[in-house]
Protein backbone atom coordinates (compact mmCIF):
# COMPACT_ATOMS: atom_id res chain seq x y z
CA UNK A 1 0.00 0.00 0.00
CA UNK A 2 1.62 3.23 -1.11
CA UNK A 3 1.76 6.30 1.08
CA UNK A 4 -0.47 8.33 -1.19
CA UNK A 5 -3.14 5.65 -1.28
CA UNK A 6 -3.06 5.31 2.47
CA UNK A 7 -3.47 9.06 2.91
CA UNK A 8 -6.49 8.96 0.63
CA UNK A 9 -7.98 6.09 2.60
CA UNK A 10 -7.50 8.00 5.86
CA UNK A 11 -9.02 11.14 4.39
CA UNK A 12 -12.12 9.32 3.09
CA UNK A 13 -12.58 7.24 6.25
CA UNK A 14 -11.92 10.23 8.50
CA UNK A 15 -14.37 12.43 6.59
CA UNK A 16 -17.04 9.73 6.82
CA UNK A 17 -16.45 9.24 10.52
CA UNK A 18 -16.46 13.01 11.13
CA UNK A 19 -19.77 13.41 9.29
CA UNK A 20 -21.42 10.55 11.15
CA UNK A 21 -20.01 11.71 14.48
CA UNK A 22 -21.23 15.27 13.97
CA UNK A 23 -24.69 14.03 13.05
CA UNK A 24 -24.71 11.87 16.17
CA UNK A 25 -23.42 14.69 18.39
CA UNK A 26 -26.19 17.01 17.17
CA UNK A 27 -28.70 14.35 18.16
CA UNK A 28 -27.24 13.64 21.60
CA UNK A 29 -28.94 15.11 24.66
CA UNK A 30 -27.51 18.63 25.02
CA UNK A 31 -24.36 19.05 27.10
CA UNK A 32 -25.14 19.53 30.79
CA UNK A 33 -28.66 18.12 30.65
CA UNK A 34 -30.54 17.09 33.75
CA UNK A 35 -31.49 13.55 32.75
CA UNK A 36 -29.09 10.99 34.27
CA UNK A 37 -31.19 8.04 35.43
CA UNK A 38 -28.28 5.63 35.96
CA UNK A 39 -26.20 8.21 37.77
CA UNK A 40 -28.99 9.07 40.18
CA UNK A 41 -29.54 5.38 40.98
CA UNK A 42 -25.80 4.86 41.51
CA UNK A 43 -25.69 7.79 43.96
CA UNK A 44 -28.67 6.38 45.81
CA UNK A 45 -27.16 2.88 46.03
CA UNK A 46 -23.83 4.25 47.22
CA UNK A 47 -25.41 6.34 49.97
CA UNK A 48 -27.48 3.37 51.14
CA UNK A 49 -24.20 1.48 51.58
CA UNK A 50 -22.49 4.34 53.45
CA UNK A 51 -19.81 4.97 50.83
CA UNK A 52 -19.05 8.70 50.62
CA UNK A 53 -17.22 8.59 47.28
CA UNK A 54 -19.82 7.37 44.79
CA UNK A 55 -17.18 6.72 42.14
CA UNK A 56 -15.35 4.33 44.48
CA UNK A 57 -18.67 2.66 45.20
CA UNK A 58 -19.35 2.19 41.48
CA UNK A 59 -15.85 0.82 40.91
CA UNK A 60 -15.51 -1.48 43.90
CA UNK A 61 -19.09 -2.37 44.77
CA UNK A 62 -21.70 -1.86 42.06
CA UNK A 63 -19.38 -2.73 39.18
CA UNK A 64 -16.68 -4.63 41.08
CA UNK A 65 -16.72 -7.44 38.52
CA UNK A 66 -15.90 -4.96 35.75
CA UNK A 67 -12.95 -3.70 37.79
CA UNK A 68 -11.74 -7.30 38.08
CA UNK A 69 -11.61 -7.30 34.28
CA UNK A 70 -9.61 -4.06 34.25
CA UNK A 71 -7.20 -5.51 36.80
CA UNK A 72 -6.75 -8.55 34.59
CA UNK A 73 -5.80 -6.33 31.64
CA UNK A 74 -3.30 -4.55 33.86
CA UNK A 75 -1.86 -7.85 35.06
CA UNK A 76 -1.63 -9.18 31.51
CA UNK A 77 0.09 -6.00 30.33
CA UNK A 78 2.71 -6.39 33.03
CA UNK A 79 3.31 -10.04 32.12
CA UNK A 80 3.49 -9.11 28.43
CA UNK A 81 6.08 -6.40 29.12
CA UNK A 82 8.08 -8.83 31.21
CA UNK A 83 8.10 -11.36 28.38
CA UNK A 84 8.97 -8.81 25.69
CA UNK A 85 11.67 -6.95 27.56
CA UNK A 86 13.52 -9.84 29.17
CA UNK A 87 17.27 -10.11 28.75
CA UNK A 88 18.09 -12.35 25.80
CA UNK A 89 21.12 -14.60 25.43
CA UNK A 90 23.09 -12.22 23.21
CA UNK A 91 22.67 -9.30 25.59
CA UNK A 92 24.71 -8.48 28.62
CA UNK A 93 24.41 -6.12 31.52
CA UNK A 94 26.71 -3.14 31.85
CA UNK A 95 26.69 -1.30 35.13
CA UNK A 96 25.92 2.32 34.31
CA UNK A 97 28.22 4.96 35.64
CA UNK A 98 26.68 7.11 38.34
CA UNK A 99 25.28 10.39 37.12
CA UNK A 100 26.36 13.62 38.72
CA UNK A 101 23.44 15.57 40.06
CA UNK A 102 23.49 19.20 41.18
CA UNK A 103 23.12 19.37 44.92
CA UNK A 104 19.77 21.25 45.18
CA UNK A 105 18.20 18.78 42.77
CA UNK A 106 19.46 15.77 44.73
CA UNK A 107 18.28 17.26 48.02
CA UNK A 108 14.88 18.04 46.54
CA UNK A 109 14.50 14.50 45.22
CA UNK A 110 15.42 12.89 48.53
CA UNK A 111 13.14 15.30 50.44
CA UNK A 112 10.12 14.91 48.19
CA UNK A 113 10.37 11.12 47.86
CA UNK A 114 8.88 10.32 51.30
CA UNK A 115 6.29 13.09 50.93
CA UNK A 116 5.15 11.75 47.56
CA UNK A 117 5.09 8.17 48.86
CA UNK A 118 2.96 9.23 51.83
CA UNK A 119 0.66 11.21 49.53
CA UNK A 120 0.21 8.12 47.40
CA UNK A 121 -0.70 6.02 50.44
CA UNK A 122 -3.04 8.80 51.63
CA UNK A 123 -4.77 8.89 48.26
CA UNK A 124 -5.25 5.09 48.39
CA UNK A 125 -6.47 5.09 51.98
CA UNK A 126 -9.01 7.86 51.44
CA UNK A 127 -10.30 6.35 48.22
CA UNK A 128 -13.78 5.62 49.52
CA UNK A 129 -14.16 9.11 51.05
CA UNK A 130 -12.52 11.87 49.00
CA UNK A 131 -11.30 11.94 45.39
CA UNK A 132 -8.71 9.25 44.98
CA UNK A 133 -8.44 5.51 45.32
CA UNK A 134 -6.28 2.56 44.49
CA UNK A 135 -5.75 3.36 40.82
CA UNK A 136 -4.52 6.91 41.37
CA UNK A 137 -2.66 6.42 44.63
CA UNK A 138 -0.86 3.36 43.32
CA UNK A 139 0.56 5.32 40.40
CA UNK A 140 1.63 8.22 42.65
CA UNK A 141 3.37 5.91 45.13
CA UNK A 142 5.16 3.97 42.39
CA UNK A 143 6.26 7.14 40.58
CA UNK A 144 7.64 8.58 43.80
CA UNK A 145 10.08 5.67 44.17
CA UNK A 146 11.64 6.62 40.85
CA UNK A 147 12.73 9.96 42.25
CA UNK A 148 15.70 7.93 43.44
CA UNK A 149 16.66 7.30 39.83
CA UNK A 150 16.04 10.92 38.82
CA UNK A 151 17.68 12.59 41.77
CA UNK A 152 20.33 10.14 42.88
CA UNK A 153 21.41 7.29 40.65
CA UNK A 154 20.19 4.04 39.25
CA UNK A 155 21.95 1.80 41.76
CA UNK A 156 20.24 3.56 44.67
CA UNK A 157 16.90 2.72 43.06
CA UNK A 158 17.91 -0.90 42.54
CA UNK A 159 18.65 -1.29 46.23
CA UNK A 160 15.09 -0.37 47.30
CA UNK A 161 13.48 -2.20 44.42
CA UNK A 162 13.85 -5.97 44.45
CA UNK A 163 11.74 -6.55 41.34
CA UNK A 164 10.84 -10.14 42.29
CA UNK A 165 9.22 -8.87 45.47
CA UNK A 166 7.06 -6.42 43.54
CA UNK A 167 6.09 -9.12 41.05
CA UNK A 168 4.93 -11.27 43.96
CA UNK A 169 3.10 -8.28 45.42
CA UNK A 170 1.31 -7.77 42.12
CA UNK A 171 0.12 -11.39 42.04
CA UNK A 172 -0.83 -11.39 45.74
CA UNK A 173 -2.91 -8.22 45.33
CA UNK A 174 -4.75 -9.64 42.32
CA UNK A 175 -5.52 -12.84 44.23
CA UNK A 176 -6.61 -10.81 47.27
CA UNK A 177 -9.22 -9.13 45.07
CA UNK A 178 -10.52 -12.49 43.83
CA UNK A 179 -10.46 -14.00 47.33
CA UNK A 180 -12.50 -11.10 48.70
CA UNK A 181 -14.99 -11.80 45.93
CA UNK A 182 -15.06 -15.52 46.74
CA UNK A 183 -15.54 -14.81 50.44
CA UNK A 184 -18.89 -13.26 49.55
CA UNK A 185 -19.82 -16.57 47.87
CA UNK A 186 -19.05 -18.44 51.08
CA UNK A 187 -21.17 -15.91 52.95
CA UNK A 188 -24.06 -17.10 50.83
CA UNK A 189 -24.42 -14.35 48.24
CA UNK A 190 -23.04 -13.52 44.79
CA UNK A 191 -19.41 -13.20 43.69
CA UNK A 192 -17.98 -9.80 44.77
CA UNK A 193 -21.29 -8.80 46.39
CA UNK A 194 -20.78 -6.28 49.17
CA UNK A 195 -22.57 -8.21 51.91
CA UNK A 196 -19.67 -9.52 53.94
CA UNK A 197 -18.84 -6.65 56.27
CA UNK A 198 -21.00 -4.12 58.11
CA UNK A 199 -21.34 -0.83 56.21
CA UNK A 200 -20.01 1.20 59.14
CA UNK A 201 -20.47 4.90 59.85
CA UNK A 202 -20.83 7.21 56.84
CA UNK A 203 -17.67 9.17 55.97
CA UNK A 204 -15.19 7.23 58.11
CA UNK A 205 -12.20 5.22 56.90
CA UNK A 206 -13.83 1.85 57.62
CA UNK A 207 -17.17 2.63 55.96
CA UNK A 208 -18.52 0.94 52.86
CA UNK A 209 -18.20 -2.78 53.64
CA UNK A 210 -15.68 -4.46 51.32
CA UNK A 211 -14.98 -1.26 49.34
CA UNK A 212 -11.86 -0.32 51.37
CA UNK A 213 -10.48 -3.87 51.06
CA UNK A 214 -10.90 -4.04 47.29
CA UNK A 215 -9.58 -0.49 47.02
CA UNK A 216 -6.43 -1.42 48.95
CA UNK A 217 -5.94 -4.54 46.81
CA UNK A 218 -6.16 -2.46 43.63
CA UNK A 219 -3.81 0.15 45.09
CA UNK A 220 -1.22 -2.49 45.84
CA UNK A 221 -1.60 -4.09 42.44
CA UNK A 222 -1.28 -0.83 40.52
CA UNK A 223 1.74 0.29 42.56
CA UNK A 224 3.54 -3.03 42.08
CA UNK A 225 2.59 -3.18 38.39
CA UNK A 226 3.96 0.29 37.65
CA UNK A 227 7.18 -0.42 39.54
CA UNK A 228 7.69 -3.66 37.60
CA UNK A 229 6.90 -2.01 34.26
CA UNK A 230 9.30 0.86 34.85
CA UNK A 231 11.94 -1.59 36.07
CA UNK A 232 11.76 -3.46 32.74
CA UNK A 233 12.08 -0.24 30.76
CA UNK A 234 14.89 1.13 32.93
CA UNK A 235 16.76 -2.16 32.59
CA UNK A 236 16.52 -1.94 28.82
CA UNK A 237 17.33 1.75 28.56
CA UNK A 238 20.10 1.92 31.11
CA UNK A 239 21.68 -1.45 31.77
CA UNK A 240 21.19 -4.03 29.05
CA UNK A 241 23.44 -3.78 26.02
CA UNK A 242 23.71 -5.95 22.98
CA UNK A 243 26.41 -7.96 21.40
CA UNK A 244 29.62 -9.02 23.08
CA UNK A 245 30.37 -5.81 24.82
CA UNK A 246 31.34 -2.38 23.64
CA UNK B 1 -21.97 25.47 23.99
CA UNK B 2 -24.55 22.71 23.50
CA UNK B 3 -22.43 20.49 21.28
CA UNK B 4 -18.95 22.02 21.62
CA UNK B 5 -17.64 19.36 24.07
CA UNK B 6 -18.79 16.53 21.79
CA UNK B 7 -17.18 18.17 18.79
CA UNK B 8 -13.92 18.70 20.68
CA UNK B 9 -13.96 15.02 21.66
CA UNK B 10 -14.47 14.05 18.02
CA UNK B 11 -11.73 16.43 16.88
CA UNK B 12 -9.24 15.01 19.39
CA UNK B 13 -10.08 11.45 18.37
CA UNK B 14 -9.81 12.15 14.64
CA UNK B 15 -6.52 14.08 14.93
CA UNK B 16 -5.14 11.14 16.88
CA UNK B 17 -6.27 8.77 14.11
CA UNK B 18 -4.70 10.98 11.45
CA UNK B 19 -1.40 11.03 13.34
CA UNK B 20 -1.57 7.27 13.77
CA UNK B 21 -2.04 6.68 10.05
CA UNK B 22 0.64 9.10 8.84
CA UNK B 23 3.25 8.44 11.53
CA UNK B 24 6.83 7.72 10.44
CA UNK B 25 7.92 6.49 13.85
CA UNK B 26 6.24 3.80 15.92
CA UNK B 27 6.93 5.61 19.21
CA UNK B 28 5.17 8.64 17.77
CA UNK B 29 2.29 6.36 16.76
CA UNK B 30 1.94 5.11 20.34
CA UNK B 31 1.77 8.74 21.49
CA UNK B 32 -0.98 9.41 18.91
CA UNK B 33 -2.90 6.42 20.22
CA UNK B 34 -2.93 7.99 23.69
CA UNK B 35 -4.32 11.17 22.09
CA UNK B 36 -7.16 9.03 20.64
CA UNK B 37 -7.81 7.64 24.11
CA UNK B 38 -8.01 11.18 25.49
CA UNK B 39 -10.79 11.91 22.99
CA UNK B 40 -12.89 9.07 24.36
CA UNK B 41 -12.41 10.32 27.92
CA UNK B 42 -13.61 13.79 26.95
CA UNK B 43 -16.69 12.34 25.23
CA UNK B 44 -17.63 10.14 28.20
CA UNK B 45 -17.26 12.90 30.78
CA UNK B 46 -19.13 15.39 28.59
CA UNK B 47 -22.06 12.97 28.42
CA UNK B 48 -22.14 12.72 32.22
CA UNK B 49 -21.98 16.47 32.94
CA UNK B 50 -24.91 18.34 34.45
CA UNK B 51 -25.12 22.14 34.69
CA UNK B 52 -24.47 23.70 38.11
CA UNK B 53 -23.78 20.31 39.64
CA UNK B 54 -20.77 19.12 41.61
CA UNK B 55 -18.81 15.88 42.01
CA UNK B 56 -20.64 12.96 43.67
CA UNK B 57 -18.09 12.81 46.49
CA UNK B 58 -19.66 13.39 49.87
CA UNK B 59 -16.64 13.69 52.15
CA UNK B 60 -17.08 17.48 52.32
CA UNK B 61 -20.66 17.80 51.14
CA UNK B 62 -24.01 17.01 52.73
CA UNK B 63 -25.80 14.40 50.58
CA UNK B 64 -28.71 15.97 48.75
CA UNK B 65 -27.62 19.57 49.30
CA UNK B 66 -26.38 20.11 45.72
CA UNK B 67 -27.10 18.31 42.44
CA UNK B 68 -24.34 15.93 41.39
CA UNK B 69 -22.96 14.81 38.02
CA UNK B 70 -23.13 11.25 36.70
CA UNK B 71 -20.68 9.02 38.62
CA UNK B 72 -20.97 6.08 36.23
CA UNK B 73 -19.04 7.56 33.32
CA UNK B 74 -16.40 8.83 35.73
CA UNK B 75 -15.84 5.34 37.10
CA UNK B 76 -15.47 3.99 33.56
CA UNK B 77 -12.97 6.71 32.60
CA UNK B 78 -10.96 6.53 35.79
CA UNK B 79 -10.03 2.87 35.49
CA UNK B 80 -9.30 3.24 31.80
CA UNK B 81 -6.82 6.10 32.34
CA UNK B 82 -4.56 3.89 34.45
CA UNK B 83 -5.10 0.69 32.48
CA UNK B 84 -4.53 2.67 29.26
CA UNK B 85 -1.14 3.77 30.56
CA UNK B 86 -0.06 0.16 31.16
CA UNK B 87 -1.28 -0.80 27.70
CA UNK B 88 0.82 2.08 26.33
CA UNK B 89 3.76 0.53 28.17
CA UNK B 90 3.02 -2.83 26.53
CA UNK B 91 2.94 -1.22 23.09
CA UNK B 92 6.21 0.57 23.77
CA UNK B 93 7.72 -2.77 24.79
CA UNK B 94 6.62 -4.14 21.42
CA UNK B 95 8.26 -1.16 19.68
CA UNK B 96 11.51 -1.76 21.54
CA UNK B 97 11.37 -5.41 20.51
CA UNK B 98 10.72 -4.45 16.86
CA UNK B 99 13.67 -2.09 16.89
CA UNK B 100 15.86 -4.92 18.21
CA UNK B 101 14.71 -7.37 15.56
CA UNK B 102 14.61 -5.10 12.53
CA UNK B 103 16.78 -2.13 13.43
CA UNK B 104 14.14 0.42 12.50
CA UNK B 105 10.96 1.88 13.93
CA UNK B 106 9.64 3.39 10.70
CA UNK B 107 6.49 1.49 9.68
CA UNK B 108 7.17 2.06 5.95
CA UNK B 109 10.66 0.58 6.16
CA UNK B 110 9.23 -2.29 8.17
CA UNK B 111 6.71 -3.20 5.48
CA UNK B 112 9.48 -3.03 2.86
CA UNK B 113 11.53 -5.46 4.92
CA UNK B 114 8.69 -7.93 4.96
CA UNK B 115 7.74 -7.69 1.31
CA UNK C 1 -20.93 35.36 39.63
CA UNK C 2 -17.86 33.74 41.09
CA UNK C 3 -14.57 35.65 41.12
CA UNK C 4 -12.51 32.57 41.97
CA UNK C 5 -13.59 30.70 38.87
CA UNK C 6 -13.10 33.82 36.77
CA UNK C 7 -9.54 34.17 38.10
CA UNK C 8 -8.91 30.49 37.32
CA UNK C 9 -10.23 30.99 33.77
CA UNK C 10 -7.90 33.97 33.31
CA UNK C 11 -4.86 31.98 34.52
CA UNK C 12 -5.84 29.07 32.28
CA UNK C 13 -6.36 31.20 29.18
CA UNK C 14 -3.29 33.37 29.77
CA UNK C 15 -0.72 31.21 31.56
CA UNK C 16 -1.54 27.67 30.51
CA UNK C 17 -2.54 28.83 27.03
CA UNK C 18 0.87 30.45 26.62
CA UNK C 19 2.63 27.27 27.76
CA UNK C 20 0.65 25.18 25.27
CA UNK C 21 1.86 27.54 22.55
CA UNK C 22 5.41 27.40 23.93
CA UNK C 23 5.51 23.62 24.05
CA UNK C 24 4.07 23.23 20.56
CA UNK C 25 6.58 25.44 18.73
CA UNK C 26 10.18 26.46 18.81
CA UNK C 27 13.42 24.71 19.73
CA UNK C 28 13.68 21.94 22.30
CA UNK C 29 15.06 24.18 25.03
CA UNK C 30 12.04 26.45 24.86
CA UNK C 31 9.70 23.47 24.96
CA UNK C 32 11.08 22.03 28.18
CA UNK C 33 10.79 25.41 29.87
CA UNK C 34 7.16 25.65 28.74
CA UNK C 35 6.48 22.15 30.06
CA UNK C 36 7.82 23.19 33.45
CA UNK C 37 5.82 26.42 33.52
CA UNK C 38 2.64 24.52 32.63
CA UNK C 39 2.67 22.90 36.09
CA UNK C 40 3.45 26.22 37.73
CA UNK C 41 0.35 27.82 36.21
CA UNK C 42 -2.01 24.84 36.37
CA UNK C 43 -1.53 24.25 40.09
CA UNK C 44 -2.71 27.73 41.23
CA UNK C 45 -5.63 27.38 38.80
CA UNK C 46 -6.63 24.12 40.51
CA UNK C 47 -6.47 25.81 43.93
CA UNK C 48 -8.68 28.63 42.67
CA UNK C 49 -11.16 26.15 41.17
CA UNK C 50 -11.31 24.23 44.46
CA UNK C 51 -12.20 27.46 46.22
CA UNK C 52 -14.61 28.53 43.49
CA UNK C 53 -16.58 25.29 43.57
CA UNK C 54 -16.48 25.38 47.41
CA UNK C 55 -15.05 21.85 47.52
CA UNK C 56 -12.03 21.59 49.87
CA UNK C 57 -11.45 17.98 48.78
CA UNK C 58 -10.36 19.18 45.31
CA UNK C 59 -7.16 20.49 46.95
CA UNK C 60 -5.79 16.93 46.69
CA UNK C 61 -5.47 17.51 42.95
CA UNK C 62 -3.27 20.55 43.45
CA UNK C 63 -1.24 18.59 45.99
CA UNK C 64 -0.58 15.72 43.57
CA UNK C 65 0.24 18.14 40.73
CA UNK C 66 2.62 20.14 42.94
CA UNK C 67 4.41 16.87 43.78
CA UNK C 68 4.46 15.14 40.40
CA UNK C 69 4.71 18.12 38.03
CA UNK C 70 8.34 18.88 38.96
CA UNK C 71 9.04 15.12 38.85
CA UNK C 72 7.92 15.15 35.22
CA UNK C 73 10.28 18.02 34.50
CA UNK C 74 13.10 16.14 36.24
CA UNK C 75 12.40 13.22 33.90
CA UNK C 76 13.03 15.45 30.90
CA UNK C 77 16.01 17.19 32.50
CA UNK C 78 17.62 13.84 33.28
CA UNK C 79 16.93 11.94 30.08
CA UNK C 80 17.49 14.88 27.73
CA UNK C 81 20.66 16.01 29.52
CA UNK C 82 22.68 15.24 26.36
CA UNK C 83 20.56 17.43 24.12
CA UNK C 84 20.28 20.26 26.62
CA UNK C 85 23.94 20.26 27.71
CA UNK C 86 25.27 22.51 24.90
CA UNK C 87 22.82 25.29 25.49
CA UNK C 88 21.12 24.87 28.88
CA UNK C 89 17.71 26.51 28.97
CA UNK C 90 17.46 29.07 31.70
CA UNK C 91 14.35 31.16 32.03
CA UNK C 92 14.60 32.52 35.52
CA UNK C 93 12.44 35.55 34.75
CA UNK C 94 9.54 33.36 33.67
CA UNK C 95 10.13 30.93 36.54
CA UNK C 96 9.89 33.71 39.09
CA UNK C 97 6.85 35.17 37.34
CA UNK C 98 5.11 31.78 37.62
CA UNK C 99 6.24 31.46 41.24
CA UNK C 100 4.77 34.90 41.89
CA UNK C 101 1.39 33.76 40.54
CA UNK C 102 1.55 30.85 42.97
CA UNK C 103 2.63 33.17 45.79
CA UNK C 104 -0.34 35.44 45.08
CA UNK C 105 -2.93 32.69 44.81
CA UNK C 106 -1.96 30.62 47.84
CA UNK C 107 -2.40 33.42 50.44
CA UNK C 108 -5.68 34.44 48.81
CA UNK C 109 -7.19 30.95 49.11
CA UNK C 110 -5.67 30.62 52.60
CA UNK C 111 -7.48 33.76 53.73
CA UNK C 112 -10.70 32.44 52.24
CA UNK C 113 -10.24 29.09 54.00
CA UNK C 114 -9.58 30.68 57.39
CA UNK C 115 -7.22 29.27 60.01
CA UNK C 116 -7.78 25.53 60.05
CA UNK C 117 -6.28 22.25 58.88
CA UNK C 118 -7.34 23.15 55.36
CA UNK C 119 -5.14 26.26 55.54
CA UNK C 120 -2.13 24.21 56.65
CA UNK C 121 -2.66 21.93 53.66
CA UNK C 122 -2.91 24.91 51.30
CA UNK C 123 0.32 26.38 52.65
CA UNK C 124 2.00 23.00 52.25
CA UNK C 125 0.87 22.83 48.62
CA UNK C 126 2.17 26.37 48.08
CA UNK C 127 5.61 25.53 49.48
CA UNK C 128 5.81 22.35 47.39
CA UNK C 129 4.68 24.18 44.26
CA UNK C 130 7.14 27.06 44.45
CA UNK C 131 10.05 24.96 45.72
CA UNK C 132 9.39 22.29 43.12
CA UNK C 133 9.33 24.72 40.24
CA UNK C 134 12.46 26.56 41.27
CA UNK C 135 14.31 23.24 41.67
CA UNK C 136 12.95 21.98 38.35
CA UNK C 137 14.23 25.13 36.62
CA UNK C 138 17.58 24.60 38.30
CA UNK C 139 17.61 21.02 37.04
CA UNK C 140 16.94 22.19 33.49
CA UNK C 141 19.70 24.79 33.56
CA UNK C 142 22.49 22.32 34.17
CA UNK C 143 21.24 20.15 37.01
CA UNK C 144 22.84 17.07 35.50
CA UNK C 145 26.26 18.42 34.58
CA UNK C 146 28.07 15.37 33.25
CA UNK C 147 25.62 13.73 30.94
CA UNK C 148 26.34 10.05 30.70
CA UNK C 149 24.04 7.23 29.84
CA UNK C 150 23.37 6.42 33.46
CA UNK D 1 -18.91 31.71 34.48
CA UNK D 2 -18.68 27.99 34.97
CA UNK D 3 -19.37 27.63 31.26
CA UNK D 4 -16.60 30.07 30.33
CA UNK D 5 -13.97 28.04 32.17
CA UNK D 6 -15.21 24.83 30.52
CA UNK D 7 -14.89 26.42 27.08
CA UNK D 8 -11.36 27.60 27.87
CA UNK D 9 -10.35 24.11 29.06
CA UNK D 10 -11.92 22.46 26.00
CA UNK D 11 -10.05 24.76 23.62
CA UNK D 12 -6.77 24.12 25.45
CA UNK D 13 -7.32 20.36 25.14
CA UNK D 14 -8.09 20.63 21.42
CA UNK D 15 -5.01 22.80 20.84
CA UNK D 16 -2.58 20.62 22.77
CA UNK D 17 -3.96 17.40 21.24
CA UNK D 18 -3.38 18.85 17.77
CA UNK D 19 0.11 19.92 18.79
CA UNK D 20 0.83 16.43 20.15
CA UNK D 21 0.01 14.89 16.79
CA UNK D 22 1.86 17.58 14.86
CA UNK D 23 5.11 17.08 16.81
CA UNK D 24 6.76 14.38 14.70
CA UNK D 25 9.85 13.91 16.87
CA UNK D 26 8.96 11.52 19.73
CA UNK D 27 10.91 13.55 22.31
CA UNK D 28 9.01 16.72 21.48
CA UNK D 29 5.81 14.74 21.38
CA UNK D 30 6.51 13.46 24.90
CA UNK D 31 6.80 17.07 26.08
CA UNK D 32 3.49 18.01 24.46
CA UNK D 33 1.81 14.87 25.83
CA UNK D 34 2.89 15.80 29.33
CA UNK D 35 1.27 19.23 28.90
CA UNK D 36 -1.79 17.53 27.36
CA UNK D 37 -2.04 15.37 30.49
CA UNK D 38 -2.13 18.42 32.76
CA UNK D 39 -4.62 20.26 30.54
CA UNK D 40 -6.88 17.18 30.42
CA UNK D 41 -6.74 17.01 34.22
CA UNK D 42 -7.94 20.62 34.37
CA UNK D 43 -10.76 19.85 31.93
CA UNK D 44 -11.83 16.88 34.06
CA UNK D 45 -11.79 19.11 37.15
CA UNK D 46 -14.07 21.69 35.57
CA UNK D 47 -16.34 18.85 34.39
CA UNK D 48 -16.59 17.93 38.09
CA UNK D 49 -14.68 14.66 37.85
CA UNK D 50 -11.90 15.07 40.44
CA UNK D 51 -11.24 11.31 40.63
CA UNK D 52 -10.55 11.10 36.92
CA UNK D 53 -8.47 14.28 37.06
CA UNK D 54 -6.33 12.77 39.80
CA UNK D 55 -5.87 9.64 37.73
CA UNK D 56 -4.88 11.68 34.68
CA UNK D 57 -2.45 13.80 36.70
CA UNK D 58 -0.77 10.75 38.21
CA UNK D 59 -0.39 9.07 34.82
CA UNK D 60 0.07 12.01 32.48
CA UNK D 61 2.48 14.27 34.33
CA UNK D 62 5.34 11.84 35.03
CA UNK D 63 4.63 8.21 34.13
CA UNK D 64 3.79 8.42 30.41
CA UNK D 65 6.65 10.83 29.58
CA UNK D 66 9.09 8.62 31.49
CA UNK D 67 7.98 5.50 29.57
CA UNK D 68 8.14 7.29 26.21
CA UNK D 69 11.55 8.80 26.86
CA UNK D 70 12.99 5.49 28.07
CA UNK D 71 11.74 3.82 24.88
CA UNK D 72 13.27 6.63 22.77
CA UNK D 73 16.53 6.29 24.69
CA UNK D 74 16.69 2.55 24.01
CA UNK D 75 15.82 2.86 20.32
CA UNK D 76 18.29 5.71 19.78
CA UNK D 77 21.10 3.86 21.51
CA UNK D 78 20.54 0.97 19.14
CA UNK D 79 20.37 3.33 16.18
CA UNK D 80 23.68 4.91 17.11
CA UNK D 81 25.36 1.51 17.38
CA UNK D 82 24.12 0.31 14.02
CA UNK D 83 25.30 3.48 12.37
CA UNK D 84 24.06 3.99 8.79
CA UNK D 85 20.91 1.98 9.38
CA UNK D 86 19.10 5.04 10.72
Amino acid sequence: MSRRFRLWLVAVGGAGLAALFTAAALDLPAFGGDHHPYGDRAVHASLSRHTANVIASVNFDQRAFDTLGEMTILFAAVIGCGALLRQTRDEHRATPEPQEVARPVRRYALLVLPVALLTGLYVIAHGQLSPGGGFQGGVVAATSLHLLYLGADYRALERVRPVALYETGDAVATSAYVVTGLAALIGGSAFLANTLLPYGTFNTLSSGGTVPLLNAAVGMEVACAVVVLLARFLDQAVEIEEGNGT
Amino acid sequence: MGVLPYLVAGWVFLTGCYGLATSRNLIHAVGCLSVCQAGTYVLLLAVGYRHDATAPVFSDLKPGSRPVVDPLVQALTLTDVVVGATVTALLLALVVQISKRHGTVDPDELSELRG
Amino acid sequence: MNGWILAAAVILAGGVGATVWGVATGPLRRRVVAQNLCTAFACPALLLLSQGYDRPSYVDLALVLALLGPVGTLVFARLLADELADDPPSAWGLTYAAAAVGALVVPAVCVAAGPSRAMAKLLFVGVLLIGGNVVASRALSGGFPEARHG
Amino acid sequence: MADAVIVVALLLVAASATAAVAARDPVRQALVLSVLGVVLAILFTVLQAPDVALSQLAVGSALTPLLLLLAVHKVRRRGRREGPRR
